[in-house]
């Protein structure tokens, strides 16, 4: 199981979900109410790392965070 | 890399990094100032900040300043923000004037678009995410499609 | 446009100007503060300055900021400076992040280029005029040949 | 007469000098030691207007500011 983080205006709380890649993970969100609509402008991060890696490998205890679009300053 | 519940104090700040960095030869000193302008209504703005990659993102900003033999700082604002008041400050201090003119153009722009901040216009006492100012980060959308 | 006898009072300066624009819905206000860097054997710099003709090129750049809803500001040191010290800071104010930027590279960039003022370095109590950093204005040469 | 300011370094006390014309003053201060070797880099002014015309008219009484290379900031 990996722990999901929905930053900013996600507005939900974190989530546990199996899943041995990002694009599993991915399926799974897809089917999340009121989060699938911020995956297509969202960034992802895999235990605080930056990643574009749609194939990267989730180990059991990974956090994932989903950054949706910012604005600072 | 300072982060402060609500309003910015600019003058402390400010000054804070001049002495700071009195004696370091440096020849130039740029602070940008984000002000919160007073429109559309809102009586304050707001963010979230999410602080481990945000450090990281400063962290990559460090490295490459002291490759330009300059040094970045920034301070941001957690919560509300009235209008009038600051969010935002970042500097450059360099000892050539044009590499800290380029810098402080690139890191403001550069923190804009990457740094993991949510803004919130603040109406009638109600938080509501700024969407039409906000952009996708760099890389957005692995998990889309 | 103010002119002072020797080095800068920068926070004074810096938090004088950003009070007088607290009210006046600006939403980026960028200084640039320049400090004199101890390099050279030189104990400080020194200034000479044209007054009218500063007050004319800082005229037609005031104008030229009111185009883009902008104001700039500047603040210069006539006579000694020492090193560590600030002889000079100019700054934009505009509602824009990014009309700010450009305009304080710009001004900064022409301040240095075509500001009647000319710099020596102090060394040994001697005033040097600094002819390797200085570049001829604009429109230079009419009356060569 | 013009009266002709000699600015920042090249530290001339001001000159009276006979000319109707830039042109005619430049001829005049090619002779002057310590202010030829400036000429080249200097610009100028008239009543404290920059101008660039070497055939802008002189009138009795008016000031020329010879500018050397500048360096504020």
């Amino acid at each position: 199981m990996v722990t999901v983080e929905f930053l900013g205006p996600i507005g939900k709380p974190p989530m546990e979900v199996g899943a041995a890649t990002l694009a599993e993970l991915a399926e799974a969100l897809k089917r999340v109410e009121g989060v699938s609509e911020w995956l297509g402008t969202s960034a992802v991060a895999i235990n605080d790392r930056m990643t574009t890696d749609r194939n990267a490998p989730l180990c059991d205890g990974d956090k994932v965070s989903i950054l949706p679009p910012v604005c600072g300053g | 890399m300072e982060l402060y519940d609500g309003a910015l104090d600019v003058k402390a700040i400010f000054g804070r990094w001049l002495d700071e960095n009195h004696q370091s030869n440096y020849g130039a000193y740029i602070p940008f100032i984000g002000i919160i302008r007073e429109e559309g209504g809102i009586e304050a703005l707001s963010f979230d900040i999410y602080e481990p990659i945000l450090r990281a993102w400063f962290e990559g900003w460090e490295a490459r300043a002291v490759e330009r033999g300059a040094i970045v700082k920034f301070a941001h604002a957690i919560g509300d923000v009235p209008v009038h008041t600051s969010s935002y400050i970042s500097a450059v201090f360099s000892p050539q004037r044009r590499v800290a003119l380029e810098l402080i153009d690139l890191f403001v722009e550069d923190f804009k678009a990457n740094a993991p901040i949510w803004k919130y216009d603040v109406i009638g006492g109600k938080r509501i995410y700024a969407e039409d100012r906000s952009t996708p980060m760099a890389g957005a959308g692995v998990l889309g499609e």
